[in-house]
């Protein structure tokens, strides 16, 4: 993927923000505060407001987003999507395009910078759980190539699985208990972004380098 | 949805346009971000306090800036924390050279977004640092888990690091008296009914009518225990012995206490609350030096209260007592 | 009916505990009585100051009792006028031979309770005098009926008397500046939600989810109009209107403001109303010199709010000025 | 009746109230302030403590109620009954009993009490109108003997007429034209009144006092 097909991506993702809004505050009105539909939208929104006329390279594109999320979104999920955005335009310094091998690293960078940022470990239900999953199984399968539909299938299935835990780190840590069997309204709207990533590689349709 | 408002996208706006013309020999704004700053700030030879957090606890933040108090109180969209670039303006716009404190209420979006205000300060070169507040007893406190929340005790950390800054004490002096402040500072909260933001236009969590929510923190989360409304005797007791038991409080202590109301409660009812919580206090010796009764820090239109037990020593009791001149909290020298 | 008490019965009484429990620096009370008094009452030299009326009006009247402000408030039963006896007792405390000066809000009750008290009193050799504030004007003003009623301004005709009082005015002189105030102060106010009595335990009235009153009293009595909510500007604009036509207020007028809360309203929400009426002043040329911006004059737990506008001359305004030390108002000297 | 009787009356009215306290307050909640019911409640509550060591003559009775409806009912009903009462007393002075033909200036008494305290006309719409026309009609009838139950009569009758009025007087006048329709809380509070007037008269049976 070059800058191009990155800024494509992250539009194609401020739309599905703005369509899943609602039950993004919906989920966090369970186990939050009811705002992580808004936060994301108000950044999201931002963010495909500057990309209109945005003219740079790959990481200029991530590190765009990032100052974006980290001045709009405030709340827990500016910082700390925006600390992955700033690691992965740190990343790709130097890069234009993301090749295949990239990910396992690229996800690291973003999983790493959540992880330290928002001092969480694997466990605690939070967005991390999914990027940690994305990033590590990825690495695992060095070699083999990455396709965007594992990193889909990875982050689904984690978000599944999570919502049997209790929550110990974010708003939801303040529900004991209660919060298991909820879902995690961050680790959701991480699914969305590698669904959103998904699409924008599949309809990109024959020139192959999803293939 | 019943609220007076315009567009609620623009109710944070407003209600701060609204704060500074009705205050303007207190309050002034800086333009577009959110913070509303003493008149006379920065103040020379003096650290600067900056706090704030999501809106919809008014009147925290900016209820609390003038003399005596906070320099700068930033407001994020409701419930939301601010940005760190809005933290930043704050935080150079207070610095007078003698370096600034913020006071942070221990939640992750906050304790975040400060965290990297701070970082971005102090590679501008400004002397800078920060306090966590996290008074609430109803949440573990575990150093695993995100911690305890910051309610409305913060007002009392306010009320003392701003009375220890305006006399001329330096950064470190003024942090450790609000970290032995913090220490000293317990509370709990509990809901009659959810809060409606503004933008969600619904409530936070449903309750039944004879059924309130025990443990809330101030942004409509849900809380930790759900029972049967009680008569107001019973319900001050829950709270209050799991406040003291926590610290513990004991006899002999000089307290101040806070009956705060989340936002619906009327003055009657806090005024019941504050009754009962006296008994409980002469029936274990303590000694209440101070009370603040009235609506602190509120959770938009929450119906319910909480209390705050500060455990005093010689020198809080003596920089509760200082002068302030904020919007909501004013009194004279001794 | 989700209220922190006791027995609704008791409400009143314990409310008024724990205000004197919380103030005692600032309030003492007269045992059974709704009474509530200046520690130092009676102030040799001074016309002693008197008010009062139903509960569930928090923080009116005992919130207005201090230096500079009141000397007394008798509270009655939650929307009922208190008993002559009380009131005659909160005269004879207040009074150290300098007359009493009784403020009474227009309701056929207040007025009545009021009058008997009054020549109990002067029957007792008590120089006594009355005045009756009618600020609302969702009322018809007229002689054959039971005319306007008094809401929120009375607020400032307490502080403009209280400080013309403190001066060592006679009781003629304080109750010729109670009334030239109560000539120039206007009020109107809008229901979102009704109010529920403790006793009562239902709601007063009922409203759609849509649906706002405007015109409301304080006693969850219903207003003059029904209409659908309507946004801040326009609600603002409509009462505003109203009261400037009824005075009429004019250009170039200096006044003072109040935006009144009648109980669970946030603040959020009044200061964006604060920020509509200041665009309603600056369009129609008058000058907002103080404003009050807050709970009052409150109806229990109505969602709601009044305006109230208070055209001053020099001396109203300098009065308005002077300082004052009661548990809700409190200014310093200038 | 003498003193005895005109107690038995008060302590069967205290009764009355208390039974009728919801409904009167439900009255009130529709035109004033919802405390009608709690506030005549309050006062008869204490009057039926009163009466039980009561020893006096038929003045002091009066005298009685009217002290303890002013300084235990507060808001209007209490001073304006507190009055009417006031008012029958002075003009029983020095008697032991009332007589048929004592009703039409024992109630005038009252009624003018109500009048002057409440600054009010008929025609209002308070509990004065029920008070002037029982007073009024009986005056008329000079002559003839006033019967329990024709005050009971002329008081239902008007208290029913008034509902159509537009109150000009207490809360309900604030209502403007909304108040037309509503009964008024005090008219209703008074017919209750000659209505155990009656009951306690007729309940006598055979003395034939009422005959
Ligand atoms: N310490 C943390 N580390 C990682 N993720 C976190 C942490 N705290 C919260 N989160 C994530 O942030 C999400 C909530 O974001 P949002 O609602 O926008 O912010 P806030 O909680 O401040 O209202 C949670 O669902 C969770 O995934
Ligand atoms: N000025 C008046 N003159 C005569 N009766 C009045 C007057 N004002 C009110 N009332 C009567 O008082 C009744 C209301 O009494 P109550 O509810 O106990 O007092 P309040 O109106 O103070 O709450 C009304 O229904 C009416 O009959
Ligand atoms: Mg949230
Ligand atoms: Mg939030
Ligand atoms: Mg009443
Ligand atoms: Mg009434």
């Amino acid at each position: 993927m070059n800058a191009k097909d990155v800024a494509g991506w992250f539009q194609r993702y401020a739309d599905v923000i703005e369509e899943k809004k609602a039950w993004l505050t919906e989920l966090d009105s369970a186990v939050g505060d009811g705002d992580h539909g808004a936060n994301m939208a108000r950044g999201w929104k931002e963010v495909r407001n500057q990309l209109k006329t945005f003219e740079g390279g790959l990481p200029e594109v991530f590190l765009l987003v990032s100052r974006t999320l980290i001045s709009k979104v405030g709340g827990a999920s500016g910082p700390l999507y925006g600390t992955a955005f700033l690691r992965m335009s740190m990343f790709l310094k130097g890069k234009e395009e993301i090749g295949h091998d990239d990910w396992p690293a690229l996800l690291k960078a973003a999983s790493e910078g959540i992880g330290q940022r928002g001092k969480v470990n694997g466990g605690e239900k939070t967005m991390y759980d999914v990027w940690a999953v994305v990033s590590e199984t990825a690495e695992k399968r060095a070699g083999e190539p990455v396709r965007t539909s594992h990193l889909l299938e990875w982050a689904r299935e984690k978000a599944e699985a999570i919502r049997d835990l209790r929550a110990l780190k974010g708003r939801a840590a303040y529900l004991g208990d209660r919060s298991v069997g909820h879902r995690d309204p961050g680790a959701e709207s991480t699914v969305l972004l590698f669904e959103t990533l998904h699409q924008t590689v599949s309809s990109r349709g024959g020139n192959g380098r999803e293939r | 949805l019943k609220k007076v408002m315009n567009q609620p996208e623009q109710i944070v706006k407003e209600m701060l346009e609204g704060m500074i013309l009705a205050h303007p020999d207190r309050l002034r704004g800086i333009k577009e971000s959110g913070v509303l700053l003493r008149t006379d700030a920065p103040v020379e030879g003096k650290v600067g306090l900056v706090s704030g957090g999501g809106s919809g606890h008014e009147p925290a933040h900016g209820g609390f800036v003038g003399k005596g108090m906070l320099d700068a109180a930033v407001a994020g969209e409701v419930f939301t924390s601010p940005t760190p670039d809005r933290i930043l303006e704050a935080i150079k716009a207070v610095d007078s050279g003698k370096g600034v404190l913020c006071i942070v209420k221990n939640y992750t979006g906050d304790v975040l977004n400060f965290e990297m205000a701070v970082e971005l300060a102090a590679a501008e070169g400004i002397e800078v640092d920060s306090v966590v507040v996290n008074d609430d007893v109803a949440v573990e406190d575990s150093t695993h888990t995100t911690g305890r929340r910051g309610i409305a005790g913060t007002l009392f950390v306010h009320k003392v690091a701003g009375a220890k800054a305006e006399s001329g004490a330096t950064l470190p002096e003024v942090k450790e008296t609000a970290r032995k402040a913090i220490g000293r500072i317990r509370s709990m909260g509990v809901a009659l009914t959810p809060c409606t933001p503004p933008e969600a236009g619904k409530p936070s969590f449903t309750l039944e009518e004879d059924e309130i929510e025990i443990g809330i923190g101030i942004h409509g989360e849900p809380g930790v225990k759900r029972t049967k409304l009680l008569p107001a005797s019973r319900l001050v007791r829950t709270l209050f012995d799991r406040i003291r038991e926590d610290l513990p409080f004991k006899a002999g202590d000089r307290v101040a206490v806070m009956v705060n109301g989340m936002g619906s409660t009327p003055l009657m009812e806090l005024n019941v609350v504050h009754k009962e919580l006296m008994a409980c206090l002469r029936e274990k010796e303590m000694k209440m030096v101070e009370a603040w009764v009235g609506e602190y820090m509120t959770s938009l239109d929450m119906a319910g209260f909480s209390l705050t037990l500060f455990q005093l020593d010689e020198e809080l009791e003596a920089l509760l007592a200082q002068p302030a001149d904020s919007v909501t909290i004013r009194r004279g020298g001794n």
